[in-house]
């Protein structure tokens, strides 16, 4: 079987910065669970946006489904495959109400209007928060506010997830919550997190990433770090 | 929309200073201390939302959004636009300091008038998406006719480019009325008060 | 796309160590008020040539980098292209006044990176209190520039979401409510978050006044003569 | 002894909303160090607001150092011994370097030019950022921010501190580095956290904010809350 997902050689520095990845490679099979743990400002929010194409002019190769990403084209459907979810969801929420944001994404994929809504439905019913459909997302709890960001990604149905610190700002039932419904996602996932007790429930692997490369951690080792 | 320094002639550039001075002097008056950071606050929100450039067919076309700081900011848009252009003028040059006081006026007085009929569009009981189109569109048909007034003024040579000024901004009145209906729209059901007019 | 480059809009990077760098930021601001009223007001070519070779000596005495001094007179001369496609036309001064035109913009904007891109903004809040300034002023000349950079990258993480969720813009409604969404939501969050910063602000005792200035310079003795030559050049292409 | 701060029979609800607190209770004595924890939306960053006097009228009674605060003149004096630190920095440094705004408060308070310094070296010391005293707030990382606002707040020598999810965000480094600061501190604290593993480090009693009062927690029983 191919991965999912590869990443080869990656280097990237911000204009005037020291580099933040120097000859990155990662790769990631269908329906595996990775963390990535890392120090602030070790780059984790950086490396999704490398996969995303959010980067610009970047050395190294991503490859999505064995194909390498080049074109405006390959962009597209990668980002249409792959959703990302933020440090803060509020950055993602831009709508006058949830039931608008979920939406959005189908309805830019070329989607009727009722399919988009059945799907926007769906959704927001599979994360128990079809109550808040019509609510603008600004009154939402920072827990809500993070279930409606998934959602608004998973109306997209992406193969694979992204989730920058999924559980920042989460009480712990929300918290709990969350670790469930991604748990029995069937989907492929890497997530950055600094709560250890959050991924655990969620990851079945771990890599540390720092000085510009992640490394695979094994059983109890990453404890401490 | 900005003039470059070294453009205009003293006759505009004298009722620009003047105007502006008398402008900025109002909005001070009326923006008491506690309300700095708020002002602030949205002038930089505007300021950040004007370097947006937005996509029309072939062509990249950046907002003015003064109608919208009108209808925010009422008086206090003369004091916001002098920091504004200011600051345009310390992180990338554009415009200058002896024009600063014809940038501010064309761009505050039209923004001062778009906000204030976008308002009255909106508190007679109009969809808001109306009054924010109003106050886009308004916003800058006037900025783009100071403009060309001003080179006009500057003497003879500038006529043609003075048509140009006002040639190039029809698609931007159009672009700047649209986005100004959703944006007033927007914020009408998410926070009236924003727009100085209650729920319901 | 439509994406902002935040890193276009720092400014705390100055160059270190210049004679311009030194001299107090009320001076240089008060000589660039002054070069801008002669680029401004003085109407024949001797003076604005004069000009322009001051303004190249001041670039010279800032330590400002070349590089991004071609990277801003490229961008203003788009619009003297756009002057010398349409003055020469006109009448018969087109192509004077399109010549003394570009001199006066490279004067004006040389200078002004000399001068403005040496002087911090902490420094430049610090001059326009020392001009009296009204003090409301300078506060809101702060709390903008302060700002613009939370905002230019709530904005930016905003837009990115959007294109990450299949938005492109082109010609039609669904674009433009996008975009009216993301700079609504752009003034919500603002004025949400102005409260809370004036909640700060009382909470550390704010009454009214605002004294957050500590920035202090001298002036040694050849730097002063070397600023008061600087000053005799200016008035002296008023004479020419 | 007298406690330090009592909050009395305090109700309070947003306009056009369900109340968020009905009768709440509260009191802690000098040198305690409490956690408070609550769902999201519990009303913990209200119950701040409320005891620092920021959300207008309230009914209830608040009372600092055994006196009730009634006028003006009293809640000058409470903000002046009571810091409260935002949950999100950004919001605290407003001035234009992290010294400006280290100064603004004791400067505020009437001290003159000398002492304010003076004293604003000796925060930033203690917390060990005297580095980064000439730096623009906007250019400092996640958890030097955090710091620079704690910096400010003690800087006006208050006696209760108020911190509002002070570790979210923040790497294990960071965390440790701001828990060690805050046990040591001699002061009077209360804080909001969903972070179990670092409110143990500094507090040595917890209570729950739920359905708008707060309870004390006893030995193990918070666990699983
Ligand atoms: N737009 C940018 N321009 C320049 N530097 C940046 C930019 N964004 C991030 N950086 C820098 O790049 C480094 C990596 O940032 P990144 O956000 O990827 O870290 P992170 O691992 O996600 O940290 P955290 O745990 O705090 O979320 C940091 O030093 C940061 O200051
Ligand atoms: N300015 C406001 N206007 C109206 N409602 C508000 C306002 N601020 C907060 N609320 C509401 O009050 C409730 C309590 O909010 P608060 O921020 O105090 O919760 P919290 O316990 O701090 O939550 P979190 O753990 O997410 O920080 C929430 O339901 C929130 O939506
Ligand atoms: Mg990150
Ligand atoms: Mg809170």
């Amino acid at each position: 079987m191919k991965p999912l997902l590869v990443v080869k050689d990656l280097t990237f520095a911000y204009p005037g910065k020291p580099p933040i990845f120097s000859g990155l490679n990662f790769e990631i099979y269908a329906k595996e669970k990775v963390c990535i743990i890392g120090k602030n400002g070790a780059g984790k929010t950086t490396f999704f946006y490398a996969i995303m194409g959010l980067l610009g002019q970047l050395k190294g190769e991503i490859i999505f489904e064995g194909k390498s990403i080049l074109t405006k084209e390959d962009l597209r459907y990668l980002r249409q495959k792959v959703g990302f979810l933020f440090q803060d969801p509020e950055d993602q929420l831009f709508c006058p109400t949830l039931l608008d944001d979920v939406l959005f994404g189908p309805l830019n994929m070329g989607l009727s209007r009722k399919e988009a809504t059945d799907r926007a439905w769906s959704v927001l019913k599979e994360l128990k928060i079809e109550d808040l459909a019509h609510n603008p997302p600004y009154t939402l709890s920072g827990g809500q506010k993070r279930l409606g960001a998934l959602a608004a990604i998973l109306a997209m149905d992406p193969q694979l997830l992204l989730l920058d610190e999924p559980s920042s700002g989460l009480d712990e039932e929300a918290a709990n919550n969350l670790s469930g419904i991604l748990t029995h996602l069937d989907k492929t996932i890497i997530m950055a997190s600094h709560d250890t007790d959050f991924a655990e429930e969620v990851a079945s692997s771990w890599y540390e990433l720092s000085s510009g490369i992640l490394r695979p951690l094994h059983g109890k080792t990453r404890v401490g770090i | 929309m900005h003039i470059s320094e070294g453009v205009l002639s003293l006759y505009p550039l004298t009722i620009g200073a003047v105007g502006a001075v008398a402008g900025i002097a109002a909005g001070l008056k009326k923006m008491e201390i506690d309300e700095v950071p708020r002002v602030g606050i949205v002038s930089a929100a505007l300021f950040v939302s004007s370097l947006i450039h937005i996509n029309v067919g072939p062509a990249s076309v950046h907002l003015l959004l003064n109608g919208i700081g009108g209808l925010l900011l009422g008086i206090k848009l003369f004091p916001a636009y002098l920091v504004a252009l200011f600051l345009q003028v310390l992180l990338f040059q554009f415009g200058g300091l002896a024009v600063l006081g014809v940038n501010i006026c064309t761009m505050a007085i039209p923004g001062l008038v778009g906000g204030y009929l976008g308002r009255c569009v909106i508190i007679s009981g109009k969809p808001p998406s109306l009054g924010g189109a109003v106050a886009g569109g308004i916003g800058v048909v006037l900025a783009a006719l100071f403009t060309a007034l001003a080179l006009a003024f500057s003497g003879d040579v500038f006529l043609i480019t003075a048509k140009l000024v006002l040639l190039a901004h029809i698609p931007v009145v159009i672009l700047e009325s649209l986005i100004g209906a959703f944006i007033a729209s927007f914020i009408y059901k998410m926070m009236p008060s924003l727009l100085g007019v209650d729920e319901k | 796309m439509g994406m902002i480059n935040v890193s276009y809009i720092n400014y705390h990077s100055k160059p270190k160590g210049s004679f311009l760098e030194r001299i107090p930021p009320y001076v240089k601001l008060l000589l660039t008020f002054s070069v801008a009223l002669c680029v401004a007001l003085l109407n024949s070519l001797m003076a604005q040539i004069f000009l322009l070779m001051y303004s190249i000596a001041l670039v010279g005495l800032s330590g400002v980098p070349v590089k991004r001094l071609l990277k801003r007179l490229m961008a203003v001369d788009g619009f003297v292209l756009m002057l010398w496609l349409t003055l020469p036309f006109s009448s018969e001064e087109g192509v004077a006044t399109a010549t003394l035109i570009t001199i006066r913009i490279h004067a004006a904007v040389l200078a002004f990176m000399a001068l403005l891109q040496t002087t911090s903004m902490p420094e430049i809040l610090q001059a326009l209190c020392q001009l009296r300034f009204p003090s409301k002023l300078v506060a809101l000349l702060h709390f903008t520039y302060r700002y613009i950079h939370v905002l230019a990258e709530e904005a930016s993480r905003i837009h990115r979401s959007m294109a990450l969720r299949g938005f492109e813009p082109s010609l039609n409604l669904r674009t433009f409510r996008a975009y009216g969404y993301l700079i609504g939501m752009l003034l919500l969050r603002s004025f949400a978050r102005s409260q809370r910063v004036y909640n700060a602000m009382l909470l550390r005792g704010f009454n009214g006044t605002y004294t957050f200035l500590t920035f202090k310079s001298r002036l040694s003795r050849p730097d002063f003569l070397k600023l008061a030559v600087l000053y005799a050049l200016l008035v002296g292409c008023l004479m020419v």
